[in-house]
């Protein structure tokens, strides 16, 4: 353990032992793992059965279902980012633990990304497959799928820092997020669409990458000043 | 192309209601305030006496 | 020479300006209506090519632009409240709030009546369109979070971080709508926009302008007279304020 | 200032309201090195919501809360790691193991080894149960770990709210003995317990009538 000048804990090392504490604390329960995971192939598996089983016609929707299925079921997974530590009390503890609460945010939203957006990018080969997607376009969406889960994950630590103190704060959580999530899904789907159709997806993933540079340097103070006012 | 009627009398109509929600609740809001703080001055009267 | 700015951030001040404003704002507001609408309806000249539809813009317009200068209204009245505590601002933020609603509701509306002659149908993803679609979530946003905590102090500044989050998001929100409609319609489509006007259709406009923003003034005094009383209940003025 | 710099903790006519109900109307209080305080009162007289706010959770609306003569937002990260706030709920999480939950929330405050944890955790009485996940443990031997953190933590200020919860006849021995050797070389504890607390120290007391 790392201790800097006045003997207190770096502030590197503080953000390593938060983000292994939400590993082990994942892994720990693998099935609120894989809820995520379920819902993202279940949501995916409702279009053909809405639309056509016809492969052609499901090609042409593949990244538009893809990417809409992708935003709900990790915006599902965000809702109790802190709930769970909010009610045990253990947040509070974080938060005086003499580190700034941006690092306890930082890490955990991190981390949290790390668990379910990787695990959503790694499973959706099979349902690009399933969509009928070619195989050549899986690099880009599962590319253009990395930056937006973690761009997600961002917007998703404010609005969960909004509403982890009210009790039926899982629908406001989604009413909050997904209209700023909504340029994530437009860059997002097009560069897939455009990977599918064999032209070069760049200019949507540069759009993509940009967003999530934003997003990825405000939103930490931002989430940090929701769970302050939520926390107070 | 469009005539009268059917498009530019129902904007006005939606504009003026929308006109008139905002001053009706904008009214109702303030006299609600008042009540509410009417109850809470003869509350405080009655827990002093 | 600031003594007023100060001023302004105390309650009772505050609530007595508002209630002296109101009918100077509402004044003006009837008189700029009255000539804006009156003109544009009946005398400034017809679109040649949409005819008398055209004239919808005289509160389509209006509506879209209140709908935007309430929220940075909003955005920035609450940014004030939550960096300098001074919790006026919340209150004018909260006012702000559903007036901004239900002039991006009449922007919605009226675009939607605008486009059924030019294109046929009620309603078309255009990027002003949809750009105000998204604007009117996220002032239900706004004004659910508020609600949607017990202590009013803490819904205020929740609802304060996010209009601040959601007003940096809105011009992110805009130019990507409209780069994804460039994409997949193409330029062909008539362009939603204001055709060049000329002066006789601009200045009616302008009244027009003028007289929405003296109105929103206006709403805005008076919601916020309502939202400083139920704020301030424990203070000592108000018991004389409600007399009156 | 005062004569000498202020050693010690200093809450200034605090106010509180939730609501319509003014919680805490002008709450005044000091702590210095070597003294116990002793908040004292009925249910919903704002004993808690004095702790959270003089542990820097809570702001004030009216009133100050000074550690050594500053503000405490204004020396968050001083303060902060010079005093431990111990809630009423043990605040442990139930899927990790007792060391696993004091590794996680001490190791943020000070570099502490697995096996100096073990120690405080035999300190408490609690050793055994260092490897079981908190969901197993009883509500006294959850008491039991949130005491060993807040020794881990080796912090000068001890802000407890409600610490006898679940202990039973020894582990409140145990409580009034730390209690004492902590107050002895000259650390400082504000507690809030509806009862009597039965430490070989001076106690203050602050009754907080509703």
């Amino acid at each position: 353990m790392s201790v800097n000048v006045q003997g207190r804990v770096r502030s590197s090392a503080a953000m390593g032992l938060v983000i292994r504490r939400e590993m082990a604390l994942s892994f720990r329960r693998p099935d609120q793992l894989l809820q995520p995971l379920v819902f993202f192939l279940i949501v995916t598996t409702l279009f053909p059965l809405g639309l056509s089983p016809l492969m052609s016609l499901l090609r042409d929707m593949a990244p538009g279902v893809l990417w809409v299925a992708a935003l709900l079921s990790s915006l599902l997974a965000l809702d109790h980012l802190f709930k769970s530590d909010a009610d045990d009390g253990t947040l509070e503890q974080m938060a005086l633990s003499g580190q700034g609460l941006w690092l306890i945010v930082v890490g955990k939203t991190f981390a949290h990304w790390l668990v379910s957006g990787v695990a959503l990018v790694l499973v959706s080969p099979l349902v690009g497959a399933a969509l009928g997607m070619p195989a050549h376009a899986f690099g880009t969406m599962m590319l253009s799928l990395a930056m937006g889960t973690l761009t997600l994950s961002w917007l998703g630590a404010i609005g969960a820092g909004l509403t982890v103190g009210l009790r039926r704060g899982n629908m406001l959580l989604s009413l909050i997020v997904l209209p700023l999530a909504m340029p994530l899904l437009i860059f997002g789907a097009n560069a897939t669409d455009r990977a599918i159709g064999g032209e070069s997806p760049a200019g949507a993933l540069y759009f993509l990458a940009a967003l999530c540079v934003i997003t990825s340097t405000l939103a930490p103070f931002a989430a940090t000043a929701a769970l302050r006012i939520t926390l107070e | 192309m469009g005539g009268y009627a059917r498009f530019v009398w129902p904007s006005f109509a939606v504009a003026l209601i929308i006109f008139a929600w905002n001053l009706w609740s904008a009214g109702n809001l303030h006299a609600a305030a008042k009540v509410r703080v009417a109850r809470a001055v003869a509350m405080a009267l009655k827990e002093r006496t | 020479m600031w003594t007023w700015f100060y001023r302004l951030a105390s309650p009772p001040y505050v609530y007595g300006v508002a209630a002296t404003l109101t009918p100077w704002l509402l004044a003006g507001a009837v008189v700029a209506l009255g000539y804006g609408e009156g003109v544009g309806l009946f005398f400034a000249p017809a679109d040649y090519q949409q005819g008398d539809a055209f004239r919808i813009i005289y509160v389509h317009v209006p509506a879209g632009w209140i709908s935007m200068f309430c929220y940075s209204t909003m955005a920035i009245a609450g940014a004030i409240a939550l960096i300098w505590r001074i919790k006026i601002g919340h209150a004018v933020a909260a006012a702000a709030a559903p007036i901004g609603a239900s002039f991006t509701l009449l922007a919605l509306v009226t675009g939607s009546l605008w486009g059924r002659p030019m294109w046929g149908t009620y309603w078309v993803w255009d990027p002003r369109l949809t750009s105000e679609l998204i604007l009117l979530f996220l002032y239900i946003g706004v004004m659910s979070l508020r609600s949607a905590f017990e202590d009013p102090a803490r819904g205020d500044r929740a609802a304060a971080l996010l209009g601040l989050v959601g007003g940096v998001n809105i011009p992110i929100i805009h130019y990507s709508v409209v780069w994804w409609n460039s994409l997949h319609q193409g330029a062909t489509v008539a362009k939603f926009g204001k055709p060049t006007m000329a002066l006789s259709m601009l200045v009616p406009l302008l009244a027009c302008f003028l007289g929405f923003m003296l109105f929103f003034g206006a709403v805005l005094c008076m919601r916020l007279r309502g939202e400083v009383l139920n704020r301030e209940r424990q203070a000592k003025w108000v018991r004389e304020a409600i007399k009156t | 200032m005062s004569e000498r710099a202020p050693a010690g903790l200093d809450v200034d006519s605090l106010h509180i309201w939730r609501g319509d109900r003014h919680v805490l109307q002008g709450v005044s209080l000091s702590v210095n090195p070597g003294e116990l305080l002793h908040v004292w009162g009925p249910n919903g007289t704002g004993k808690t919501t004095l702790l959270r706010v003089v542990c820097g959770l809570l702001r004030p609306e009216q009133g100050t809360v000074t550690w050594l003569g500053h503000p405490i937002d204004r020396v968050r990260a001083e303060y902060q790691s010079a005093m431990t706030f111990a809630a009423h709920e043990t605040a442990l999480k139930s899927d990790l193991t007792a060391l696993e939950n004091l590794r996680y929330t001490v190791g943020l405050k000070r570099a502490v080894s697995d096996q100096k944890l073990l120690d405080y955790l035999a300190q408490t009485g609690v050793s055994g149960c260092a490897d079981l996940p908190a969901k197993v443990l009883s509500a006294g031997q959850r008491r039991r770990v949130a005491m060993a953190r807040v020794l881990a933590v080796n912090a000068r200020l001890w802000l407890l709210d409600e610490p006898y919860t679940n202990l039973d006849g020894n582990g409140a021995k145990l409580m009034a003995n730390l209690l004492e050797n902590h107050v002895k070389n000259a650390g400082f504890v504000v507690i809030v317990a509806h009862h009597e607390l039965d430490v070989a120290v001076n106690i203050r007391r602050l009754e907080l009538a509703s």
